[in-house]
């Protein structure tokens, strides 16, 4: 028995799970419709594919909510896992899912997957006979890769890092790496069978200053770390900056970094998406700005050019959205990608020769980390400091790292901490911002920057 | 004067406890903050440690309630925590509901001072009013 | 007694008419507010000023409106007036009035100005301190603007040309521009007493598939005919046209040759400004599409760099919108603006060129017109299809020329008529487009680029 | 079969009136579009002079309701117009109003059919039924 067949075992030996029947999960993906592979829609459809987010905790509730979205011409479904599931806690999320089954009130945040098992789910997702998006947040997410596969959803988030430190404090960086490397082993296996799995990074991290390069950094780690262990999809991704220029400077540069980092490592034959996220810092409470701001992240998606992107709702500053909230976003998107026509080609060389030397930079250094392997010298280099996420709540980031917004509204860096910005990128960078200042107004300034969207 | 703050349970929402350090700083508090994902014991024994005047709680992702029900127990284990001014603020319901039903709940919970989808600042404001009178 | 008195006196024999105490109106704009001159709020604002579109028969909905409106927080306020005052129809308009005023049910699409008078318009119009910009439609304004001007509304749309082809079956063009003529001269002389009053020229036209050269030739020529005057504030303007980079360029292309054209007749001292219409054409019957449409319009109007923007509803295809509805999107656009940061520089060098070339050729043709004056010039070009206006229910217009959208939306001309396009031009338009279809499949594409947004 | 068509009153607005035409022509109805801006006098003065089966008027922005009104009156002085199918369609109202409210309206000004903010080609797919019903 293989290492990675003894560990299957240990992470199915488990109360609360499906018993797996292996064959039949491989037989089912073998013939399973193309139209459930994201990866094939990216292949053959040209337009930007539309996702929103979602999960609700019964299969009746997750069934209501996908007939909606798919009335409202959805292009992918979301399965957004509840957060007992995200941390394992199985039977929490038992409880709390038979009380919401019996009283008709959610007790939880999501659809608590591992307890429905893979029969059950697997019959919703060919009812609908769309690519399903697995949306979680789990540092352990092997028990779900696992089940969700065996369901027919084809497109796993996430990542090591992008699963880490924005969305916990206190779980070890070291094993969130291993746990990750199996789901990256099971998804490049089954990838063999029919059209590929996608795998897709989770690029918007903390939502909130976060600097271009540090995100492309990260979205290029989490590729390289995923094509090594055979994951032929991939889709790098980020989120609406709050400056036009730099989304889009953004996109020109992860676009032509991800494609010349998996060269590198002799990975050219795999498909690079980019996936763009809707504003996903602080919203306006008021749900008229909300669309507003919504439906102006679609035209930079546009402008960017990305391969799909994933929704918000006007509801987003009040509280979980109701499915009618979330479905008229699908169809308000849909409609504004089919009547903005005419895009520009734009090209910013300064701002792209800036971020990418940036990039080559940080990656350089942590190559350069003597570990032996990849996950390692990732791994040091988050603890050293040499990739820094602002406002990331996790003990291991240094929080060192300082950015504000220009005049423009592009995010720019002014301490840098121990990120290795090459001294010419960093002075381009300070040169932009008004630092003349006194500390109290930088400050005020940084709080203003996070409201900018209210 | 001393305040402890954090965001309770398992809640990850930093920005706004970044923030609140900041504003207390700015206003002379002397701050302890536990940051995110802070369970009620690592709350209150902070609060005896430092021998805090206020414990502020901040809730996002609409953790709160679950938690706030166990709170009246558990202080009651704890002695000389009658002073403490107790304060919640932030998204204190999963999905959405209004303040009139929303404080009455909370102050029953146990809190002084209730603040459901308010400004932070106007939340400190009404805090040191709070005082003022108290100490008057 | 001066030939204007004279005219001005036959205007101003008509029972519909405020008795107008000259000596006092001037008095009255010698002594006005900055505040209600748009061409104030141009020289000394710098963000896109914000303008609704707007105008209920009775003074006391109209007064509602603009409440609404201010809260909203308007940057201009609007007066549209409804069509039977547009044709001089004085007599039925009163009638119309009465039955609104009395039935509490509006029989008029806009504001009967001339009956309501000055002196009770001028209420309103000081009451709030904005600038009004008056919005009719009307080919012999001359009594409209006199009363508008001693109301306090201190910008005027329109134009012999924009305000007759199409807005006018059988009214004759010679006279229109006479009657403009006397407009042009009366806010030339009323600008001299404070800040210039402006003039804005209508660049929508009929709002369907009108080509960027025949949109920026009639801008220039109501521009000039309007400098020759003596106006010294002068608005250019066009609407959507449905491909973003076509209105890129257009913005672009009417800023250069406005300055160019207006120096040639050194007319350099008058501040020209660029208006950009929300899209003009048909809407979708849905309404969050056309909040969409609207949110979107607002975008482009940002990448064009617009000084002004015209907003529409979300009632748009339904009917005249409820006073809630415009100032929705009054507070919508206003967030949008303040919210889109990072505008790209955005320069299209080929089809900058095309157009210029486009446009100097037509000037050209219309300035080697035999004719002795540059209206009488206009006036022929017009007549023999030099000037050719897609969809213009007016009898003088040729309707010979023809125009598509391309793969990319782009209008583009495919049939000339007497249109003096340029060769390479006409090459490079036609070469855009599939011409290979037969004459049904065009007209099909025709209706169906007629309702793109739909 | 003839028509007769045009948008009534102070109208100008010509693309719908255009698409008619063509729409018309390829449904094999002869055409006599008297266009934009048509009073009802010329309306019926073009339906005597054509000997037209059918008065299809357009009106878009409002005004068809101050209209109607006297299409009784007037029809009255003219002969020979009791066959003539009299259809009406856009936008009806100043405003907005439902259909259900509007259609009697204009049925009682004299209109065999009506159609409020109605697609063209429903519109005219309804007359097609409408006349073959009624030359059964
Ligand atoms: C950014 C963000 C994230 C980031 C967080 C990064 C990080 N580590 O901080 C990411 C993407 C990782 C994230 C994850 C999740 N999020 Co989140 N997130 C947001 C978002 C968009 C902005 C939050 C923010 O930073 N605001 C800026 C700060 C400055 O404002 P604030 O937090 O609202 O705080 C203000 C006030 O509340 C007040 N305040 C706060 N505390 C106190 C205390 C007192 C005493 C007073 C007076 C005032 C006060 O002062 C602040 C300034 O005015 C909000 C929606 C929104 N508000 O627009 C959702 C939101 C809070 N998230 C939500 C959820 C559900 C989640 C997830 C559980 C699931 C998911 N959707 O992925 C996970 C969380 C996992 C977990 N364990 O908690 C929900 C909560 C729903 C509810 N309460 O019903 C929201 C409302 C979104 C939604 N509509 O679904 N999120
Ligand atoms: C383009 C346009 C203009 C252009 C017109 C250019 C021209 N000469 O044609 C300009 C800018 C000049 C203009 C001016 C005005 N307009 Co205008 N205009 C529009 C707009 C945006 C699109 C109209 C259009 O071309 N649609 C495309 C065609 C193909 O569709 P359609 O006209 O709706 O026709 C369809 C149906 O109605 C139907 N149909 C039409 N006739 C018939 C008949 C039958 C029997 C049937 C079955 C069907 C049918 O078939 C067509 C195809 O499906 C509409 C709003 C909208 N619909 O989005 C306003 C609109 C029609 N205008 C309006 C108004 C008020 C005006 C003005 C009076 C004032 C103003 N706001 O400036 C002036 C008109 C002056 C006058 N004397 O009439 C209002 C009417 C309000 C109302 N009814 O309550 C509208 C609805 C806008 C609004 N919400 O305020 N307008």
């Amino acid at each position: 028995m293989s290492l990675l067949q003894e560990e299957r075992k240990i992470i199915l030996s488990n109360e609360y799970v499906d018993n797996f029947d292996f064959a039949e999960v491989e037989e089912f993906v073998k013939n399973a419709s193309k139209d459930l592979f994201i990866s094939h829609h990216f292949k053959t459809i040209d337009k930007m594919l539309v996702q929103p987010r979602g999960g609700f905790p019964t299969y009746k509730k997750q069934f209501a909510l996908n007939e909606f979205f798919v009335e409202a011409n959805v292009d992918v479904l979301p399965l957004t896992i509840d957060s007992n599931t995200r941390l394992n806690d199985y039977a929490t999320a038992k409880k709390m899912l038979r009380l919401s089954e019996e009283n008709d009130v959610d007790m939880l945040n999501g659809y608590p997957l591992v307890n429905h098992g893979y029969r059950n789910t697997r019959k919703m997702v060919t009812h609908f006979n769309k690519p399903v998006s697995l949306r979680h947040g789990t540092p352990d997410a092997r028990l779900l890769i696992e089940t969700a596969i065996a369901s027919g959803i084809f497109e796993i988030e996430g990542g090591p890092i992008t699963y880490l430190l924005p969305y916990s404090k206190n779980f070890p960086l070291d094993k969130a790496f291993l746990y990750w490397k199996y789901v990256e082993k099971i998804c490049a296996n089954y990838s063999k069978l029919n059209e590929p799995i996608n795998r897709e990074s989770f690029g918007p991290l903390t939502a909130t200053l976060v600097p271009p390069a540090i995100t492309i950094v990260i979205q290029l780690l989490e590729m390289l770390l995923s094509l090594e262990e055979g994951v032929k999809s991939f889709s790098v991704s980020f989120s609406q900056t709050g400056s036009m220029n730099q989304d889009i400077v953004m996109g020109a540069v992860i676009r032509k970094l991800s494609k010349h980092y998996a060269e590198q490592i002799n990975c050219g034959d795999a498909t690079i998406n980019l996936v763009y996220h809707q504003w996903m810092g602080a919203f306006p409470t008021n749900k008229d700005f909300a669309e507003q701001l919504i439906n102006m992240s679609t035209v930079i998606a546009s402008m960017v050019g990305a391969d799909k992107i994933i929704t918000k709702t006007r509801e987003e500053a009040s509280g979980i959205p109701t499915k009618e909230a979330n479905a008229k976003t699908v169809a308000n998107t849909q409609y504004t990608l089919g009547i903005l026509n005419g895009l520009p080609n734009i090209v910013d060389a300064e701002e792209e020769e800036i971020l990418t030397l940036e990039v080559h930079a940080i990656m350089e250094a942590v190559f350069n980390d003597p570990a032996d392997t990849l996950w390692r010298k990732v791994f040091n280099s988050i603890k050293n400091g040499i990739i820094d996420v602002p406002f990331s709540p996790h003990i291991i980031n240094h929080n060192e790292m300082i950015t504000i917004r220009d005049a423009k509204k592009n995010i720019r860096i002014i301490k840098k901490g121990n990120v290795p910005i090459p001294d010419r990128c960093f002075e381009y960078e300070k040169a932009q911002c008004d630092l003349t200042k006194d500390t109290t107004s930088i400050v005020n300034d940084i709080i203003h920057d996070i409201g900018i969207m209210q | 004067m001393k305040v402890v703050t954090g965001v309770v349970g398992n809640d990850i929402h930093v920005v706004a406890n970044r923030l609140i350090e900041l504003s207390l700083n700015a206003r002379g508090f002397e701050v302890f903050n536990l940051g995110v994902n802070t369970y009620l014991e690592e709350f209150f024994d902070a609060v005896v440690e430092t021998g805090a005047d206020i414990l502020l709680i901040s809730s996002l992702n609409g953790e709160a309630e679950g938690w706030s029900r166990e709170i009246k127990l558990l202080k009651s284990k704890y002695k000389n925590l009658d002073n403490l001014v107790m304060m919640i603020g932030g998204n204190l319901v999963v999905g959405s509901a209004d303040a009139d039903t929303i404080v009455p709940k909370y102050k029953n919970y146990g809190f002084d001072l209730v603040f459901h989808q308010v400004d932070l600042n106007t939340g400190l404001d009404t805090l040191e009013e709070f005082l003022k009178e108290r100490d008057k």
